[in-house]
């Protein structure tokens, strides 16, 4: 088998399995949890085997496969890893076997339909990362929404019906949007003869005035900026947070937020180079504001699974900053960002996921001096809070100080030119540096210390799949803090090469 | 003698279609469905007959075999098999006769009017089209729609099935 | 007037009363009827444009349409034998609190 | 022998990994042979690496690259352990008293069911302020410098049973933040001025050649709020008096000895910059005079003894800032050296009290210890007298050098800076000897359960404890200015003002033997007298701590979170956008209501609305046609 097959192999085992889960019978559910768990587990071993094999001196694609589809509209199956996708195909296929295993004992109903929707949308989201072909990540695009719906639908909490129907329509909303622009892009650049071209190198060549890039820019982004989500598109995230099952939550907050911020590296920004130039002191007080927003909203909130979601938004405005601003290392840093957070969140989520199973109560005051009850669940949980405030030595602090060092150093650049809007911008976002350990700590304060607070009795501390679990996200929050230079160094041509699209001016006057 | 046969043809074609479009109106206007399905069938073989005509004779002969034995004698079953005398057969016409007239009028009148200005090419009954060409031609150009239509088919068994069924069901 | 223009005037013609009479008629079986001439119609235009540009593919389509027909009918009659059986009427106006 | 330089940091490591997940499996030996082993083999192998560096001169540094963290284009991210004097003296001191604070927490801790956890996180601390004090890149020491409020924050917390002690080291950590913020923007102005975070190269790019594209003053000032952070300075003092919410061994290693001298360190490691930066250099001085003063007001009429030790090491941490404000990096330097020995001395004679009194701290409810627990008293005795400048301890040399240079540096010095930094040393040496009166002299003013209960503490803590008796005694022989000042120049003293030397010498003595007299006078033999004085609302005003708490939550704290959940939370994600959102659905919803009649279920209508709809089509295609 080709080295290429392989990434289809990654791609397709989730439908594999769900096509094995349907010969088993529904009542046999150690048998489902077993065979879901080691199709997720077949996938991380294949996608661990091709990050080892993916060659960071080589620009562009590695194992591609490029296969007509629909010929009549130019559409082809095109996928393959690039900088972009490996550390985010690396990390849907990290969490996958742990979102299967986390829910081991959290779901009891209808446990097959459940695991065949996990599988799917793991299919979906594996697809759209690795799609190099605008009509193919539509699709997988699209088709993340159903699983996550059914999820949060049937093994949500009490308001789920709300919670869903705001995703749906926020989602369905920028997808509509997506889909003009899309077909507005594609025949914009069709050739004189009408042939139609996807494939996103043959959308990287455009060239569009700036009024049409402008429009497309906005419909793109405004379809990622719900994902991410950026502020003010974010309220269905702390309801969606809130009512999804663990499992949900933890795609959620792991994999599906990053698909937004994926969406504007690898497509929004490149796609409208001049768009993004005219645009992008919006985006940068978008970025902070979402930083800043995020953070004080997760400082007053009481859920906290809230908190949690509050403060994705707060990081993953860190991601959007690190894109805008331009800056190589910012841009390596969001890359990070975007891992280290899917990391940090999902922990949080499933540490959360533990103690619901335990107690059935979401409310942080309810809580109280666990690291004295449970200390093997409050040391984990302490690792993730402090991953998650971008601590030395952890992932977010990779994330957080180099996406902050490219806006920073961005920023006096600008500054030298006479612009202080940036240098501005960053210093506010530094200030959320200081509001996440406010609103983390206070989080771990009123769950870990202080007097003994156990709603329901005496409760148990983590047994050995959950440690396992744990140690796993660990393990990796601290690889990535510790020795980030090997999967930067698989970045670093996409950024270049990002940097380089973006900044490069596009306009139909203008010769290549 | 070419050139009278040409005009005998032609003489025809009105006269069929004028009988086709008598048929049509009767169909309005007469009051028991029994004779409705008359005039259909009547405009049915009319119609059969300006195929002919024009040449595709076996698209004629469809239109008798499948139009006029099959469906119409399956509805004049039904006639038969209902004959219910209500409402609908006492007063023939839904309160929607005058804007349905109008709005017919209209987009009779637009379409015609529109045909009128633009078609100018003669109609080409050059050679008869044989069962022959359309039988190499559909089973090799249009094999997949074929297939298709035959699911349909399938699936409209089903359907009715599944219909009778379910109706069955209710009454116990 | 040519013979093209002809046909499809009354092809029009057809369509125009079968639509007008679903539109006018009470019985359900009128406007079953109704409906097939409206078929009738198009496949009158389809017949006359496939001789007019000499291909086939007008007279492929006309099979089909038959095919349909006979399919919609089998299913159509079966419905409407039903609805009688429950109202004993055939005045679609009857049926209107079907709509849920 | 530079590879050395990773083993001084990685030994600490290997203690908290040890103690943290096999400590309360094999026990409190295997605890107690880690935890202090690993920072005595931490301070062995310092001591060797510093003899090297002695042996080569000392002109060059030791340097050992462990590893390479990132590299983005052609910017070299690298964890690098550096070793020069500077370093030298940190890192002596930091494995030294901090093995030595290890040992006395044997003795201290030995009760607490947390003992391991204890161990793992001063192991941890250990490594995190190592890689601070060793890192020659400001990443690899910003990396230390978290580290260290996070162990400073989880020692802080180590009884977090108790919510406000939980509570104060959450405050640590998030006033700490706020200086790391301004530390990051320093850091990204220095990156992109000069593309390195390498210490060395950015003190000489200031050093030398033409001025690099960011002024100094901005970085030294931006550095500086860092400095303030960690170093406990106005404005972001009000950490540090609440931290004594840790155990007492904490608070003499991190919160007096070592990690709140790390923005000093700071200052005096970016001296390159600082020297060139006149401006960030006169906020330095002025602000660590301000503070010094105004924590030695505040001390004066504390009770807790912890408390006033605390707001003792914010007013010393200010004289040292005042020592780097007018350019004497040496001295301050010394001060760090002869302050960690005193201070961590005077804090473990404070635990090892409070260990003899079964957890009191009021001193109020003391006296009289001095020979019940003799040694406890004669070390903090001697510390007591270094810190107030009685020469010839330690504390006179360094707190003399530092209101010499005060005075006369030809860099920022003044009459009036001096004058301030003088005031401070009196207040200090009035305040420890109340202190030392209070606690051990006098009728004792302890309850009967208490008293019956009073002992000396083992000899782990004992001997730790004359051990730093004696160092703060001698320490200050050894002129460390002079041995720094190859890499910290000293200022330039002008000549019209070297004659003042002596005098001023004199008139330092008279101050700290007039605090100790006047301590003596209100609180010696009757401590009566002390309630006579009539200055109820300035002593009100004080020890209130100045209302500086309460306003910062009036003024800080409380409108974030008015904001964050009136404003934020209810305004504008629930109002205005769900607002919006559900308004839209409500809309939507009406909008299909109204629609919905047109349904009416008979045939013929919705036929008829094909019919006349697209009737209504074609004539409008006729009419563009």
């Amino acid at each position: 088998m080709s080295d290429a097959a392989w990434l289809n192999v990654v791609l397709f085992l989730p439908v594999l399995g769900t096509a094995l889960l349907l010969f088993v019978p529904a009542t046999r559910e150690s048998a489902i949890r077993t065979l879901t768990l080691v199709a997720m587990a077949a996938q991380l071993v294949v996608t661990g085997f091709l990050y080892a094999a993916f060659d960071p001196a080589t620009p562009g694609l590695q194992f591609a496969t490029r296969l007509p589809w629909i010929p009549a509209w130019g559409v082809t199956y095109t996928i393959g890893l690039d900088g972009y996708n490996v550390l985010l195909v690396l990390l849907t296929a990290f969490l996958g076997p742990l979102v299967v295993a986390g829910a081991f004992t959290a779901v009891r109903r209808d446990v097959k339909l459940f695991y065949c929707m996990v599988l799917l949308i793991q299919f979906a989201m594996m697809g759209a990362f690795v799609a190099q072909d605008l009509f193919l990540f539509y699709l997988f695009w699209e088709a993340m929404m159903i699983p996550m719906f059914v999820i949060i639908g049937i093994w949500g909490g009490e308001r789920r019906i709300y919670a869903t129907f705001k995703f749906v329509l926020y989602t369905a909303f920028g997808s509509i949007l997506m889909l003009a622009a899309m077909i507005w892009l594609a025949w914009s650049l069709a050739t004189p003869e009408g042939a139609l071209s996807f494939a996103f190198t043959d959308l990287y060549q455009s060239r569009l005035p700036l009024s049409t890039q402008v429009l497309l820019l906005s419909a793109f982004g405004l379809s990622f900026a719900i994902k991410v989500p950026i502020v003010p598109l974010h309220t269905w995230l702390p309801d969606a947070h809130v009512e999804a099952p663990t499992a949900g939550s933890v795609i959620l907050a792991g994999v599906l937020l990053k698909m937004g911020t994926y969406g504007f590296m690898k497509l929004g920004f490149p796609l409208f180079p001049d768009a993004t130039m005219v645009l992008s002191p919006l985006l940068i007080a978008l970025a902070v504001v979402s930083i800043v927003y995020g953070a004080c909203l997760a400082l007053v909130q009481d859920d906290i699974k809230k908190i949690i979601a509050y403060s994705s938004i707060s990081h993953l405005g860190y991601v959007m900053l690190g894109l805008v601003c331009l800056d190589l290392v910012g841009v390596q840093g969001a890359v990070v960002q975007m891992v280290s957070h899917g990391l940090t969140a999902a922990g949080l989520f499933l540490m959360v996921g533990m103690i619901y199973e335990r107690c059935h109560t979401r409310e942080l005051a309810a809580y109280g001096g666990l690291a004295k009850v449970l200390p093997v669940y409050s040391l984990f949980f302490m690792l993730l809070t402090l991953a998650s405030i971008g601590l030395p030595t952890t992932s977010g602090f990779t994330g957080e100080f180099m996406v902050l060092l490219g806006a920073g150093t961005a920023g006096w650049q600008q500054y030298s030119q006479g612009s202080s809007f940036l240098l501005a911008s960053s210093a506010v976002a530094v200030t959320g540096v200081v509001l996440g350990a406010m609103y983390m700590l206070r989080f771990a304060q009123g769950f870990l210390f202080g007097g003994e607070r156990v709603p329901h009795g005496p409760v148990l501390d983590l047994d050995l799949r959950e440690k396992a679990i744990l140690v796993a996200i660990v393990a990796a929050v601290f690889w990535l803090g510790l020795f980030p230079a090997e999967p930067l160094a698989k970045t670093e041509l996409a950024a270049q090469e990002y940097r380089q699209l973006v900044t490069t001016s596009r306009l139909p006057g203008n010769a290549p | 003698m070419e050139a009278l046969l040409q005009e005998f043809d032609t003489l025809l074609l009105y006269v069929f279609a004028g009988l086709s479009l008598a048929g049509a109106i009767a169909m309005l206007v007469l009051q028991h469905p029994m004779r409705v399905a008359m005039a259909l069938v009547a405009t049915m073989i009319w119609l059969g007959a300006i195929y002919g005509l024009v040449g595709v004779h076996f698209i004629a002969a469809f239109q008798i075999l499948i139009y006029v034995s099959a469906v119409m004698v399956f509805i004049i079953y039904v006639i038969m098999l209902l004959d219910v005398r209500d409402m609908a057969y006492t007063r023939r016409y839904a309160g929607l006769l005058i804007p349905g007239a109008i709005a017919a009028v209209v987009f009779f009148g637009v379409l015609a009017a529109t045909l009128w200005r633009t078609v100018e090419v003669p109609l080409t009954t050059t050679a008869a089209f044989g069962i022959g060409q359309f039988a190499v031609d559909f089973l090799q150009q249009y094999w997949l729609q074929f297939e298709v239509t035959s699911v349909l088919l399938v699936a409209a068994v089903v359907a009715a099935i599944a219909v009778v069924k379910a109706g069955g069901k209710d009454h116990g | 007037m040519d013979k093209l223009q002809l046909l499809l005037l009354l092809a029009l013609a057809l369509f125009a009363i079968g639509l007008l009479g679903v539109v006018i008629r009470r019985n359900l079986l009128v406007m079953l009827m109704c409906m097939e001439l409206m078929l009738n119609a198009a496949n009158l235009s389809l017949v006359t444009l496939a001789r007019q540009t000499d291909t086939s593919a007008g007279a492929v389509l006309v099979f089909l349409v038959f095919v349909v027909a006979a399919a919609e009918i089998a299913i159509a009659i079966p419905i409407v034998l039903l609805l009688v059986r429950r109202r004993h009427t055939l005045d679609a106006d009857a049926y209107a609190d079907l709509k849920g | 022998m530079a590879h050395l330089l990773t083993w001084i940091v990685v030994l600490p490591l290997v203690g908290f990994v040890l103690n943290g997940l096999l400590g309360n499996r094999f026990g409190k030996s295997f605890v107690t042979v880690v935890g202090c082993g690993l920072p005595l083999a931490a301070f062995a192998a310092a001591m060797a690496c510093v003899l090297d560096l002695i042996a080569g001169g000392a002109r060059e540094p030791l340097v050992h690259v462990a590893y390479t963290w990132a590299v983005v284009g052609d910017r070299t991210f690298e964890v690098a352990f550096w070793l020069d004097r500077l370093a030298a003296v940190m890192v002596l001191i930091v494995t030294g008293v901090g093995s030595l604070i290890h040992i006395y927490s044997t003795g201290y801790m030995h009760e607490d069911r947390s003992y391991a956890r204890y161990f793992a996180y001063l192991n941890l601390f250990l490594f995190f302020m190592l890689l601070l004090v060793l890192g020659r890149s400001l990443l690899v020491l910003f990396v230390g410098w978290e580290g260290v409020g996070l162990a400073s924050y989880l020692l802080i917390g180590f009884w977090f049973e108790d919510a406000e002690k939980a509570r104060a080291g959450k405050k640590a950590f998030v006033t700490n933040r706020i200086g790391d913020a301004g530390f990051l923007l320093g850091m990204f102005a220095v990156f992109w001025a000069l593309g390195t975070l390498d210490m060395d190269k950015v003190n000489a790019a200031y050093m030398a050649g033409p001025p690099p594209a960011v002024a100094a003053s901005v970085v030294g000032v931006l550095l500086f709020i860092g400095a303030t952070g960690k170093s406990a300075q106005i404005p972001l003092y009000v950490w540090l008096p609440d931290a004594m919410a840790g155990p007492t061994p904490v608070s003499a290693l991190i919160h007096a000895a070592t990690m709140v001298t790390a923005g000093v360190y700071l200052v005096a490691r970016m001296s390159g910059v600082y020297m060139h930066a006149e401006f960030a250099s006169s906020v330095v001085a002025v602000i660590g005079v301000a503070t010094a003063f105004f924590a030695a007001t505040i001390a004066v009429v504390q009770n807790d003894i912890k408390k006033v030790l605390a707001y003792s090491t914010v007013s010393q941490l200010g004289l040292m800032f005042v020592a780097a404000g007018v350019g004497a990096y040496g001295v301050a330097i010394f001060h760090v050296y002869t302050h960690a020995f005193f201070k961590a001395c005077l804090f473990l004679g404070a635990g090892s009290v409070i260990h003899a009194l079964s957890g009191e701290q009021d001193i109020r409810r003391m006296g009289g210890l001095a020979k019940r627990i003799p040694v406890t008293f004669v070390t903090f005795a001697v510390a007591t007298a270094a810190i107030a400048g009685i020469p010839p301890l330690a504390g006179f040399f360094s707190k003399d050098e530092i209101l010499w240079y005060a005075f006369a540096s030809g860099k920022g010095g003044s009459p009036l800076l001096w004058a301030v930094a003088a005031a401070t040393a009196l207040l200090t040496a009035f305040y420890m000897f109340r202190l030392l009166w209070l606690t051990f002299f006098g009728r004792s003013r302890m309850s009967h359960e208490v008293e019956h209960h009073v002992h000396e503490s083992p000899l782990s803590m004992t001997a730790v404890l004359t051990i730093l008796a004696a160092l703060s005694a001698i320490g200050g022989f050894l002129a460390l200015p002079h041995w720094l000042e190859m890499q910290l120049p000293l200022p330039p003293v002008p000549d019209a003002l070297h004659h003042f030397e002596w005098p001023l010498l004199v008139v330092s003595v008279v101050i700290a033997a007039s605090g100790l007299l006047g301590a003596w006078y209100f609180f010696g033999n009757d401590a009566a007298r002390a309630q006579r004085v009539h200055a109820k609302g300035l002593h009100r005003l004080l020890s209130a701590k100045y209302y500086v708490d309460e306003c910062y939550e009036r003024w800080l704290g409380r409108p974030l979170v008015w904001v964050s959940d009136r404003l934020f939370l209810n305004v504008g994600d629930r109002m205005l956008l769900d607002g919006t959102l559900n308004g839209l659905a409500r809309l939507a919803q009406r909008g299909a209501g109204v629609l919905s009649r047109i349904q009416t279920g008979s045939l013929h209508r919705y036929v008829l609305f094909v019919l006349a709809g697209s009737a209504v089509l074609l004539l409008w295609s006729i009419g563009r046609v």
